[in-house]
Formats: C-alpha cells, structure tokens, sequence
C-alpha cells in the first residue's frame, strides 16, 4: 500500500492548462449538482444523490481516459466523471425530472444512474458493486481483442464488502485485466462509519490479496489525484494490470436526498469536513500560483451557472416519457 | 385499543420480544444509529445495545449467513435487507442454506431466524427499489413466506415469525408503513403463520391479495358494492404456506374469482391461486379466474406516468371487477 | 439424418457457432481442460484456445457478471454454470443485471449471453444436484428461458440463443445427456424461441411438460392410448416466454389438461400454465386441470428409495392420467 | 503472511503421546477413506469424495480443538477432523451407503456432506463456501454470550474465490470474532489449477485485506501443522480474532469417484505428487524417533481396519430410510 500525496515536484509535472481544466470540471460538476438540490428542495425533483466532496478524484480520473476508446462503469456519485468524458448538464437535468429524453434511461431509473452507449458508459442499477465484475468482463473482451483501452470501474468504500468486490478483483488480477478499480472512501456507506465496514485502516490495503498495486490518495488533492490515476491508467494500458485506486474524502451533503446525516454524525464532525472541501483548497493554491487571475474564478462560475441556467430550462420543457412506453424496450423485439 | 401505524408495529414487535428473549438481535445495514432507512429500528440500538442491535457492512449474503450461524448457536437474529431488491445477492445463503437445513440434516440442526424486508412500489423507488420478488420464494420449500396487509397483523405476525423454528421471511409493504393505521394492542399476541384472512365477506366474488392491494381490493369492493354485487375479501397474509383451506373455501362459495397482487404476473402467487382454484373448484366456478397484476416488465419505472402505469389501483381494480360481474 | 445424443447435439451447436462467429467465447468451472464435468465442452479448448474456452474460478457471481460485462462489449458469451443448482450466487447478476440491462438503460445497452446450466435429479446427485430451479426465473421480465428435451431441439435452441441479442437461461436435463439420442442435421438450424411443440397429437387430454418428463409423459400417454384415450402432448419448450397460444389450444380442443413436471409444485411453471388454463379455456374445460410434480420438499435425496418417491415417473403419469381421463 | 516449517525445535515442543496420537487419527481416517473407494469400485457406495492427502492438516486442527465446547463447520474432504471430533467410521460408512440411521443427513445428502449436533459439527451442503459465514456468525455468538468457545471451519483453495469468503472473513476481522478459516490448498479446484484461480502465491496472502494473520503451512509436515492449529486456536480463544490457516497439501486422489484425473493431469505430475504424502513421512519420522517401535504401525493398521470391517458389516445391515420419510423435517412442525 502505497500512500500518495502532491508536492511541489508533482505540481510541476502537471501543466498549467491541465490544472485550469481540472478546475473548470471541477467546478462545472459542483455548480450542477448543487442546482440538482435546488430541484430536490423546490419540490421538482423527487431525489438527489450527490456528488459533492468526491469532485476531485472523478475528475482526475476522466482526465486521464481517453473518451471514445477507454470505458467506464460508475456508480452513483460519479456526476463529475460522466462530465469528464462527455456527458453534460442536459442529460443530467432531464434525468432528474425523469424526462423521455434522459440519455441515462429514459426516466426510468432514480437519477445518478448513469449510462451512455455514446460515452462508453454503460448503465449503472442500483444494487452496488455488480459494475466491478461487468468492469472485469469488459477488460477481458478488450484482451481477447488485443486493444490497449482500459475499463475504469468505481465504488464507494462500503460496496467493497460486497462479494462481487472479491470475484471482480480476483478476476482481473488473476488475468492481469486493463481495469483501474476506483474507490472513492467517504468513510461512510449510508449512516455505517467505515470501522464497522472493515478491520484496516484502507481499502487500499485489500489489493494486497490479489497481488495488485493498491495506492490509497488523499482524494482532497486533485494534483496527487490526477498524478496516481495516471500511474495506474498507464500501468492498466501497457498490460501490467489492475490496480486498486482509494481516495480519501468526504461526502460533503447527507447519503441523498431521502436521509439526513445529522441524525447519526455529530455537528462537530460535520463541520470539520466542510474545512477539506477540495474545491476552495484548490481554487487557493491556482490562485496563489497565479494560474487563476483574480476574478477568473468567480467568471467561470457565472459561466457555468449560466450553462446550467439553460440546461434547466430545456429539461423542464423536455417531454415526459408516455405512459405506454412503459412497455417498450424489455427485450430487443420491442424495437 | 390504541391506534398505530404500520411501522410503529412492526417497532413493538421486534421490540417487546427483545425485552422478553435475550436471543432475538437485529443485524442489518443502517439498522443502529439510524435506526433504518425508514426508521423501523428506531430506538432499538439505545434499548439493547451495539451487539444485539448491529449495523452489518454492506454486504447481503453476509447478513443472511452470519444470521443463519447465529441461529445454528442457538440465538433468534433478524436479519434486515434493506429493500427486498437487494435480497439477490443473498438468495444462495436463503434457499441453500436456511431453507435446507433442517430437510437435509435430517432434523439435526434449525435455522430460527426471520429475514426482514420492504418491499412494493408506488414511492417512486424506480426499478430498485419498489418490486415485489416475493413469487421467488415462495415456491421454496423449506421457507415460510409472510406479508402483512394491517398494523394489528404486522406485529401478530412478526411475534409468530420471531417465534417460529424456521425460516421465516417477513415482507413488508414499504408504502403502508405510515400510511396504514389501525388498532393494535399494547399486549404481545400472535397471528398464527399459514392463515389467511377474510376481510369482507361477499358472495359474489372472492378476491385474492396480500399487502397493499388489500386495502385496494376493499376499497374497489365497497364501490361496485354500491351496485349490489359482493366481493369476498381475502388477505392471503401467508404466502408459503397459503392457505388452501381458506382459498377453496371463499372461490366456491363466490364461484368467481379475482386474484391480485403488485408484481408481474408470470410464475407469481397469482398463478398459484390461480393453479389452486383450477384444480379445486372446477365444479364452482361461474367465471374464468381473472388475475389482475404488473405487467410483463422488469420493475416499476421512476418517472410518474410509468410508475403510475404499472400500479394495481382501484380504478383498476373496479373496472376489472366489473367485467367479472358481468360474466 | 445423423442420430446424435443430447448432449452431442450441445456441444456441436457451441462449436459451430464458434466455428462461424469469433464473438462466442465460454467462460466457467472446468469447461477447458476437462470439457466440463459432463463433457458437453469437450475438445473446445482445444479448438479455440484457453481464451474462447476459460476456465473461471470457483465464482459464480463472476462467472456471469464477467460474462455480462464481456456481453456489453460486444462479445457473444456463453456462462456455464456446473451444475443449476449453483446458479444461486449468480441470481443478482441475472435478475438485477442481465435481465434489466435493455429497459433500465432505454434500450441504450443489452446483454447478449447464454447461461447454460445443467438441471434435474435420477442420477443419485442428492439435494444438490438435482433440482429443478427454473420457475425462480421464468417469472423475470428481461429473460428468456428455454429447456429442450430432444437432441434437435438442443441444438437448435441454442443456436437461437446464442444469436439472440437478449439474456437467455438454457437449462439441460442432465440425465437426458446420454440417455437421450435422437436425430440432428450436421448443418446449422435454429429452433425459435418463444415456441411450443407437439410432440404427440390427441384429442382428450393435453399434457404440458418440459425437459425428461416430456419423455415419461409420450410413454404414459402410449400406454392409455391401448384403451383408446389420446392424449396430446405438448413439449413446452420454451418457459418464457410461455407459447400461451399453444396451450390455449392443446387446451381448448382437449378439454382435460395435464401439467407435469419434475419441480415442486408451488408457484412454478405448472402454476402457470394450470393459470392460463383457468383464465382462457373456462368454456372448454370438461374437468379440473391436473398438476403433477415433485413433493413440497427442500429437494431430491440422496437414497434410491427417497430419490424414486421424488421423482415423477410414466407409472406416476399414467396413474394419474387414467383418473383424469375418468372424470 | 508467515510460513510455517517444523524442524527439530518444534518436535521437541510436541510430546510423544501427542504425536502416537496424530498418527493414529491420520492413519484412522485414511484406512476408513480407502474403504469407501472400495464400496463404491465394488458399486455398493455412489459415490465418494475423498480426504486423502489432507488428513495432517484435519487432525491438527481437531486436536487443538474442545469437542464439545468448540464448534465447526467443516467442508468435504473433512473425514478425518470430524473423526477427531468423535464422528466414527460407524457414522460415515452408514451415510455413505445411504442409510436411515446416518446421523450427518440419515441418507438425504450426498457423503461427505457432514454434520452432528452431538458433537458441535453444522450441517453442510454442496455449494461451496457458504460454511465461513455460518462460523462467523457462530463465533458472534460465542462473543454475545461471553464465551471463549472457538468456531472453526475449513475450505478448499479454489472456494476462496467465492464471494462468502470475504465477506465472512471482513465480517470475523471486523469484529475480532473467534474464527479459524482453515485452507486445505491442494492446487486444484476439481480440474482447475490454482494459477488458474488466483494471482498471488499464497492463499493465506488473502488475509492481509483483512488486517488477520495469514500462515501458510505445509500440509504434508503435520507437526508444524499442529503447532500452527495451535496457536490459531489459542490467538481466537483468548479474543484476538481469527487467522486464515492454509495449508498446502496434495489431492492424492481424483475430486471424486465422478471425476478422473488423468484427463487434466500428466502422469509425471501425479507420480511426484505422491511421493508428498504425509502418511508414510510421520511414520518414518516417528520410527526413527523410536516413538513408534517397528511393527507398531502395522499392527495399528490392522487394529483400525477390523474397527472399518466391523463398521462396514454394521452399516450394511442397516435400515434403508423409508421412502414415505422424505415427507419429514420440512419444518420442525413434521415432528
Ligand atoms: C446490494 C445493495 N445493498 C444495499 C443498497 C442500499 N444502499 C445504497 S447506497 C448504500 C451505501 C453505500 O456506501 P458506500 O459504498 O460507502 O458508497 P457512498 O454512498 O458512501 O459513496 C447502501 C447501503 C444497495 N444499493 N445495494
Ligand atoms: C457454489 C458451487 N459451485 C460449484 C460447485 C461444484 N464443485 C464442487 S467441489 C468444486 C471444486 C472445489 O475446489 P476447492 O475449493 O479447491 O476444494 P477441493 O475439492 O480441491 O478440496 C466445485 C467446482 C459447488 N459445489 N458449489
Ligand atoms: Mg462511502
Ligand atoms: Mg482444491
């Protein structure tokens, strides 16, 4: 287990331009889904299940994809990934009022189900952790065919207790398969501290039993985010194998809409996390490095504001899915 | 008698019982400090502790098998999956393990434990969180299958379930827990498993349901009641066993039959009755037996125009009725 | 025509459409080296490599997720699992997964993969490896599931299955393997899915079955057939979907009905044809639909004298169609 | 992860009775196992699935076990650990014929599938792997209760790969339960090679996930077997928490009398496999120690063949179960 963090030297390896992108989708993702709450708040969205707090490593992570050959198999807070490799606000807002025209599933499943054929993402249920063996599957047709793509697959630190979590990493292990397994640790599955999840101090620590890499980051720090995803997307593409990627963050909102976490975490606690926010963290050090200008920050996000301004507004006037279409697409004949 | 929800029952249940049998705990996701997704174990983690009231990680088969062991040691545990949608990657340790243990070592060993779940649609869960899978198990011998429709029979059969020396799963109706209310004695009783109940008596058709398409049914009832015809009400509330008994008794006497129920309707409980009827009542009956359900598709959708496409209701209901009535 | 057995007839279909599509590839427990524990994948690694032909490891969940992921990608995989009964780990991937892949994804995503798995008891393979698991998924919007009970069915179904671009559970009769021998063009053919066969016409019972039973049900059938009752013999096929117009009509111009199969009864397949039958053929009927099947126990035991009272047989089939001819 | 080896310091730590009595019990299960290969080439018996190769391993466990007070749940091959326990031949020669009177499932489950109440031994069915979840909560149990019982149970290597593995394993650490997962590692999962099942050289390497101890002993050499049992029995009995305990051994048979395993092994492979096995090792070892005088080992063989002919004239007189008796222990209702 290897732990990484950014430093000076990292900061140089990565570009200025590559550190205002990271930024942009950074805070392209953050103003979205925090209008994802408005609608929840306003009555006008029945769910959210957010994103916020885990923007950096997602976005690390896309950065490194190659969109239109590597693949994705997300899970549900992964709203700044989806963004990374194509998707946009639109497809977002008509999920979340459930529109005909939501790419994710037609207004069929609960929002942050993410899937676009278009995007090499395929469609995300809600049962957790079965994505890392659909990931695994992926990874071995892309052997079989003798592609250099990668599949990266994600998962909250709670799923990998799952039994899924243990075949899919022994699977791609045991075929040195391309699958970057990504596990955004917010040290909470719902209202259970990691503690009562697992006995070790990281998840990163179960790559061990595979005999993979296992690199726990401080998912706070998009540099050393950005640099470790990198290093493991290089190492998935040039036939090393997996490896088991942890990022260490917090989930900045209650599990969803539906839950309240005052109710099992304290004020003091809830609190303190607010203080490792990635965004304004980074938004300094850009600042104080001069990448970002006085003012550049605050124009981007009106930028951004308005992008999602007018997503809103076409996905409120977007079409709801017709009742009867309620029986198509169950098996391929529908069509 | 007191009135209470549906939830608050199934609350008392688990809760008298773990202040009457040390050997009852509760293992569960979520099932301690929040006491439940929707709050069904509120409180019981501060009454009995971290151990009897234990969140489980998030891990199904891990539930079911740690509550079958425990069971095997002599404990009661309750086993809590959170939506019935995610008892799937459990069902190994449910239909292989529980379920045979006692057949196959020859009355050796018992699995005592009551395996919790909410289930049904209608709360726009979308496809994950709304179906009702309970047809999967209740052609498993082995595994007694129960649903109450009502909070005095919510917590009556929760005691019997807890009670029970084997595997007993209890599924409840996520959308009644607090829309449905009714009277429910502050005493510990039981509803005995294996029974169902009448809960409008009729003659001219017998309908067949269990939770929340119950109270559909009655209401469904008492509108074309308006117009003379009587529907028999029957509450299945066992669904392994059902009883047949009561099933015979009610089809012969209306001589028409209507069997309900929230799922799809291929291979589903409907089909059982309908089997049964076929089978008992051929001199009986006035009518084809007609089964009202979900369509043929894979779960209940988000959007509310599907959702609400998908939903038994009863408007549904009464205009099936009445094309039975007029047979 | 070439006589093959059954499971001739499988594994030629595998090779074949390996031989002519590169995307068909196999993945499961001892399907290389040793061909299986049956054989049916005997001599395909060494056709087409240890890639095409892999050997899993002990996880079924894996199996059939992997194979899922691989579907998506655009291969055409094949997920052996060893034995039916072990198809229980895997039930999430199938029913959450696999089965909702199309609709929860809007049509964007499907999932075209084969599960084979072989099923049934009379071969002293005791509870666990006999069952006859299929009425958990016949009931499963999103999946198709298909049985064959002769060696040109076999191939042809699978075949079909293998071309289908949706999820499709093949369930072999383990005991027909090499009991059963029939004829099988060497060329490719494809038997559709989605249809009944009659295997045998007749005019005053309709027997309904699937798999070895249909085998018992012609014999059965030959012997009343001496005292002049016909009987009609339908070889389901296809479980789901069900060919409801097959049965609608087997039914209705027999006007006695039979369902025989070698599961429990309670909520099966026979559930639902007995339920097709109770809804469409009500002016047809001339006695209660009969259903014939395993006893209501956890499974088929190991001891030859409780693995025969299991077991449904043309002696048990025959008795029981002379009382339904008598009615 | 440790590697276990005796060598003279620890013979030293084993007395000589001890070591009589490992053999006894070794010697014991392989004169009742090659007994049932016998029934069955002589078509009386099924079926059979054997433990020869694997006994040190079992009677190293089971002796460091408190009948009566520790429980198990043991997998197949486990003939000579439920021996041990104080299962006889009686036992298993009347569930191998398929008699009413077998007290592991009175002739419903296939043999092999054991099970006692009487001597703390849970019932065990074909699908692999479940078992550990059984122990884990057995040993939850025994923690609620205050007791300072040990719940062991055993698995071959190919079942690590199942996802009840590790969430029984994450679920025992997480708690510090009172279980010990014993790997009977040898090297094949029916025709599957471990290479074919797992990328790291060790299975007991799986433990370090878990934040366990993981030791991997050689299954031949049962002293160090012993030792090892021992100080995982003793680290779960005085509330440390459980220990993966793999033992690498060799299946010197076929899977089972179903299976012939030739088809997917040279012969060379089988030949040098047999020159491993443990039996006639301790023997020499114990013979030139001097703790078995020569013909001592001969003599006990004879003594436990006549215990196994006995139990075989026993067993086969014995009552087929009644077929109407299938109907029975459904639900403890039928009683
Ligand atoms: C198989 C399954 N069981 C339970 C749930 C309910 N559930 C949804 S999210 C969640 C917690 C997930 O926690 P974690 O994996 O840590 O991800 P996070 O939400 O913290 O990002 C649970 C229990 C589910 N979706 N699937
Ligand atoms: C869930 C499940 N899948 C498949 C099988 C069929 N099966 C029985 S034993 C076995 C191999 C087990 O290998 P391993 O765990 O290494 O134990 P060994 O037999 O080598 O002692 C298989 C695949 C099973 N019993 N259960
Ligand atoms: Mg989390
Ligand atoms: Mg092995």
């Amino acid at each position: 287990m290897v732990v990484a963090r950014s430093h000076a030297v990292t900061r140089e390896n990565v570009d200025a331009d590559t550190l205002r992108t990271l930024y942009r989708h950074m805070l392209r993702s953050r103003v979205l889904d925090e209008r994802m709450w408005v609608l929840n708040r306003q009555g006008r969205a029945p769910f959210w299940i957010s994103g916020i707090g885990h923007e950096a490593i997602q976005v690390a992570v896309g950065m490194n994809m190659e969109p239109g050959r590597d693949w994705l198999a997300p899970y549900y807070r992964d709203l700044a990934l989806t963004l990374v490799l194509g998707m946009t606000p639109r497809d977002h807002i008509l999920s979340v009022l459930a529109k005909a025209d939501d790419p994710n599933s037609g207004g069929r499943q609960m929002p942050a189900h993410y899937g676009s054929r278009a995007h090499n993402i395929i469609s995300t249920g809600s049962p957790v952790t079965t994505q890392l063996l659909h990931a695994a599957g992926i990874a071995l047709a892309m052997k079989m065919r003798g592609e250099d793509s990668v599949c990266v697959t994600s998962i909250g630190e709670g799923s990998t207790s799952g039994g899924d979590f243990h075949e899919a990493l022994n699977f791609a292990a045991t075929h040195k398969l391309a699958v970057v397994f990504v596990v955004e640790n917010n040290g909470y599955a719902i209202s259970v501290p990691v503690e009562k999840q697992m006995a070790t101090p990281n998840v990163a620590d179960r790559a061990l039993a595979y005999g993979i890499p296992g690199v726990s980051v401080d998912g706070n720090d998009v540099i050393a985010c950005y640099r470790t995803a990198r290093d493991a997307v290089q190492r998935a593409r040039s036939g090393l194998g997996p490896t088991l990627l942890e990022a260490k963050l917090h989930r900045l909102t209650s599990h969803s809409s539906d839950d309240d976490q005052r109710r099992y975490r304290s004020a003091d606690d809830l609190a303190a996390e607010r203080a490792h926010d990635c965004l304004p963290h980074f938004r300094s050090m850009l600042e104080d490095l001069g990448i970002l200008a006085p003012g550049d920050a605050e124009r981007l996000r009106l930028e951004l504001v308005a992008e999602v301004d007018e997503a809103t507004a076409f996905a409120e006037q977007a079409a709801d899915p017709l009742a009867e279409s309620a029986l198509l697409h169950v098996y391929a004949e529908d069509d | 008698m007191p009135t209470k929800s549906y939830l608050e029952a199934i609350r008392e249940g688990m809760r008298d019982e773990m202040r009457r049998d040390e050997r009852v705990m509760i293992l569960g996701e979520d099932v301690g400090a929040k006491g439940g997704v929707f709050g069904t174990t509120e409180g019981l983690q501060a009454e009995f502790g971290e151990w009897r009231v234990m969140d489980s990680p998030l891990a199904e088969s891990c539930i079911v098998g740690v509550c079958i062991g425990a069971a095997l040691y002599g404990m009661r545990p309750i086993a809590e999956i959170q939506f019935q949608d995610f008892i799937l990657p459990a069902v190994d340790q449910i239909v292989s393990e529980a379920a045979k243990m006692r057949y196959r070592s020859n009355n050796d060993w018992g699995v005592p434990m009551v395996l919790r779940a909410p289930f049904g649609g209608g709360v726009h869960g979308a496809l994950y969180h709304s179906q009702s899978l309970e047809a999967m198990f209740c052609g498993v011998p082995g595994l007694k299958v129960v649903v109450p429709s009502t909070p005095y029979d919510a917590k009556g059969l929760l005691i019997s379930a807890m009670r029970d020396p084997d595997p007993v799963l209890y599924f409840e109706h996520k959308r009644a827990y607090r829309s449905i209310k009714g009277e429910v004695p502050d005493e510990e009783y039981t509803v005995p498993l294996g029974s169902a109940a009448v809960m409008r008596e009729g003659r001219d058709i017998a309908i067949f349901s269990f939770g929340m398409v119950v109270h559909m049914a009655l209401e469904a009832a008492e509108r074309i009641a308006a117009d003379g015809f009587e529907c028999e009400v029957v509450d299945l509330r066992s669904l392994r066993p059902l009883d047949r008994a009561a099933i015979v008794s009610s089809a012969r006497k209306c001589g028409k039959v209507m069997v309900a129920q929230e799922a799809n309707l291929a291979v589903s409980i409907a089909s059982e009755v309908a089997a049964i009827v076929a089978e008992e009542c051929f001199e009986y009956l006035d009518a084809p037996v007609m089964r009202i359900g979900g369509p043929e598709i894979p779960a209940m959708p988000f959007a509310h125009a599907l959702e609400d496409f998908y939903l038994v209701t009863p408007d549904k209901l009464e205009a099936a009725l009445r094309t039975l009535a007029a047979y």
